[in-house]
């Protein structure tokens, strides 16, 4: 089957997701990876929102995070105290895996979602926060959602909205963070992951048809690319998936 | 009068009573859902200025109250109203065109702010935030909040475990606590002293509300004391904590209210088209606000149909099926 | 193990496994209510030892640990049942006669040690105790403490307002969080996965089980997953934060449970006299505890129409008019 | 009508509680007091529960906080958290008059219910706070039961529970607590209460047929007595509302 980009994104995101996992997700694509899931590789995995929802049953798609879909069939109706408490904890947040998106991402996985520019006068102002600061500060793991954009993969961000490995290997520790960080980041073009004793990304795989030499142009530092590898296209049975229990009015894969 | 007297009251009487120029407000809701919106738009209506807002993740009623004009200061975790846009608009234009000084924080560290404000304590501990601008960059300088005895000396502060290495934290970051002036909420039900009933997700209402000063709930249905009563446990805020209650079906249109009406997609994408051009923005502010006298009026200018058209299924909570595209 | 596994166990099997001698342990419930009583006597049954017992007003539930033999530590905020027992009996005998080291928190300071838990912070400030003994004296001394990894070195702490004056407060208390190795409550209903709902007053069960490494919950009723989802903000707990679930209908008995029956008030007055002689005690034990094998065993020791007499009125949720002199 | 001292220790402390107040009240007589004031002088007056009941009907007398009884058509069903918060809370927390008891009492209203002796090796074990420490340390009015007793007012703590006025004037401040303190101590012979300027306890009055010595007699330091009056005992009305609305099995009376 054919497919889009936004397509081969979802796909590659829900292959990330582990069996059992508790998935902390945003709006959007995100959420479609999250629901993709758990209907294919995953299906012990948990959907739960920073609103509070857990394990909804998600029959439509919802358009925020607050949609009154994400509601229905609920295991428990939290609040927002109840859901970061939830990530926070000792016990439940090592269990969690945050999906996150931002404007901008440095080597080290840490985002940008707040503003472009000078802080005090910004150029361009984004929504901020939301929840991702928590969800990157609190747990284990995180897959990150980006274009790929010179202007969106910078050396260094205007502001670090959300906590990646800060500055490498040692780095949260030294802040006061907990251990874990951002396991992959997945573009329009490809995926990177990041090294154990570096904490910096490295390209780990361009989608079909896509080059190495055209990621490394649309991103403003260099990356290793020597473990990269071409990166299965989406299957059938996942396209399906995605396209008729996730998003069959195409809501956000379009 | 936070007691068990009356406290129905007018919209108009309750904005003009609580909400004064100046005032620091919070509204309950979040994004595209549960937002007080009739008391937002009565606000604009009363043309009040320099507010100072805070709100989690409020998408669509901080961004017209923004764009009404009546905001000067706002502190906040997330602009933006998810698909319909992913940064609010007029809030954008407003911090870009350095007419709106912001104050960033995180969804949770907000949270626990207001959660701080409601058991009378001056902060909350969280471990988010450590190695970020978030603990770094303030908003609003020293200066100014030293000026100010309604804002806390530091946006926040970072301290060393006072514990040790109890629950594996070396590092806390303590967020100020936030006492409003005035929280503005929309519930399903209240009845007529202001215990108040939410259904689905409660998001920060509760904190927000137990954190201000006055409390003004718009409600869909007011409802006898004996229905809330006798399921004491599905109620979420005691008479003791609210000062108005306003009975206002459709009192959250055009975000969604669980149980009796989704989120209007037409609407929230037409506002996105006003909110991007200055001339159709002074437009839509005087048919919409300007032009109506009160919250039905404003609902009697939406499209023939439109309004049956989100309503909730009673089992699911939301229109099934509803082109949101 | 948290997951949306099946959970069912049998208590005693739950018990065996995840209450071990030493184990740091918190039962829920409030003096003679919802405590979660087939637990604690399978407990004596299974004569687990050196328990470091957290609660905050457990009256039943801990007296009777107590007088088992199976508590050494014991952090409280109160130990009374009510007019049952303006002191529990057993737990003063324990005391006073030096077999167990208590120490003492008010009732607030030990339900935000729960919340500090559950939300993962290392502690939480309050304002209560300020200019007390409890912040003055300490039941574990420093060198204990620092002896046991498990406890924190300090009891509590006072610190500064580190906000000046913000709030109107300049000193705070801050208490330690409390992570218990296991959290027992009984619920009225849950269903195989361990989703729970608690009609009626919650306490601090809800804060007592998210500060847990593991949750055991009895329940009175094993219901579909279905049925509790088809209402989520009536449920306390997600399966997310459970271990094991026990079906046990009166497992709260001699305590109350909200809608499904009224605290027994001739056991807990005969209790209390067994409680008072030592010989009489052993009796107790021998009789109700080890000479039966298991809770409905010990329900079928009570004189014939007991527990009807105190079954609840669906309505009012207790025994309407029980002689309770 | 003949009545007895509980009775009349419960009409008295009943006409302390002022019509509006939100009144704390543990078990027992406390108890039966709150509901009496809401019969009689103050029906406005809404009776709460440090276990999260608000304004419960208690159609039968509840034997502690914690008895279902409390829960019958409440307002809401809060937890414990909720209800200390509520009292802790800048705005509703100073409407709150709460009702203490303790085994002993000092001059300047301070509470001891936690032990006698030494704290590491008590003589006597008493069940501890609970709320009380919390009530004392966050509302503006307290009022307190007492048995008159030598051993029971003295003139130092063994253990400080709940504070009161701590040592006088600015004590309460320079602890780091809020405004307010105990009002009223009702005995089963008089009621005291506390010198604005130096926060000591006098006696106010005595109860129909009690002497002032007999009230000095059975404690173990000195008060002022000059302002002492006698009581009026409790009328007709005060007793019929006690005795048939409020505890007719006599479960606490009795």
């Amino acid at each position: 089957m054919t497919y889009t980009l936004r397509e081969m994104m979802a796909v590659a995101a829900a292959r990330e997701i582990r069996d059992g996992e508790i998935v902390f997700c945003g709006t959007g694509i995100s959420m479609l990876a999250a629901m993709a899931a758990k209907h294919i590789s995953a299906p012990h995995s948990v959907v739960f929102f920073e609103t509070g929802a857990i394990d909804a049953r998600l029959e439509e798609v919802p358009l925020a995070v607050a949609d009154p879909r994400v509601m229905l069939g609920a295991a428990m109706h939290g609040s927002l105290a109840d859901a970061f408490a939830f990530m926070q904890n000792r016990f439940t947040g090592r269990k969690v895996v945050g999906i996150l998106g931002a404007a901008q991402i440095d080597p080290f996985g840490n985002l940008n979602s707040t503003m472009i520019g000078d802080y005090t006068a910004p150029e361009v102002r984004f929504p901020g926060s939301g929840g991702a600061c928590d969800v990157g500060s609190f747990v284990r793991r995180t897959i990150i959602f980006m274009k790929q954009d010179k202007r969106k993969f910078v050396p260094k961000l205007d502001y670090l909205t959300c906590p990646g490995w800060l500055d490498g290997p040692g780095g949260r520790q030294a802040a006061g963070l907990g251990p874990g960080g951002p396991a992959a980041v997945v573009t329009d073009m490809g995926i990177f992951r990041f090294e154990e004793d570096t904490g910096r990304m490295y390209l780990a795989g361009c989608f079909e048809g896509i080059s190495v030499r055209s990621i490394l142009d649309a991103m403003a530092f260099a990356v290793d690319v020597s473990r990269s590898r071409e990166i299965a296209p989406p299957s059938d049975f996942e396209l399906t998936i995605l396209r008729q229990r996730c998003d069959p009015q195409r809501l956000i894969l379009e | 009068m936070k007691g068990n007297a009356d406290k129905i009251m007018s919209l108009e009487a309750a904005v003009r009573r609580f909400v004064t120029d100046g005032c620091h407000l919070s509204i309950g809701g979040f994004t595209v859902n549960r937002n007080p919106m009739a008391a937002v738009y009565e606000i604009i209506r009363q043309k009040k200025r320099g507010l100072h807002v805070y709100a989690h993740s409020n998408g669509q009623g901080v961004d017209e109250l923004i764009g009404g004009g009546c905001v000067e200061r706002l502190e906040i975790a997330y602009g933006g109203s998810g698909r319909f846009a992913p940064t609010c608009i007029r809030f954008r234009r407003a911090v870009e065109s350095g007419k709106l000084a912001v104050e960033d924080y995180s969804n949770y560290q907000m949270v626990l702010r207001f959660a701080a404000g409601a058991m009378g304590v001056p902060f909350l501990p969280v471990r988010s935030g450590l190695g970020t601008d978030i603990v770094v960059k303030w908003g609003f300088g020293p200066e100014m909040r030293q000026a100010d005895p309604r804002l806390p000396d530091q946006k926040l502060c970072v301290i060393d475990n006072p514990f040790g290495q109890w629950a594996q934290a070396s590092k806390l970051v303590l967020v100020p606590a936030v006492n409003p002036d005035v929280t503005l909420l929309h519930a399903q039900f209240a009845d007529r002293s202001g215990t108040v009933r939410i259904n689905g997700l409660p998001f920060a209402d509760v904190e927000q509300a137990k954190a201000a000063r006055r409390v003004i709930v718009t409600c869909e249905e007011l409802v006898d004391e004996a229905y809330l009563r006798d399921n004491p446990g599905a109620n979420q805020l005691p008479f003791l904590c609210v000062d108005a209650v306003v009975p206002l079906p459709m009192g959250a249109y055009p975000t969604a209210c669980y149980g009796f009406y989704d989120y209007d997609p037409d609407y929230l994408k037409a506002y996105r088209g006003f909110a991007r051009d200055e001339t159709a923005y002074q437009g839509y502010l005087d048919r919409f606000v300007f032009g109506v006298a009160d919250h039905q009026a404003f609902l009697d200018l939406q499209e023939a149909g439109q309004l049956d058209r989100i309503k909730a299924d009673p089992v699911k909570g939301y229109a099934v099926g509803l082109d949101r595209k």
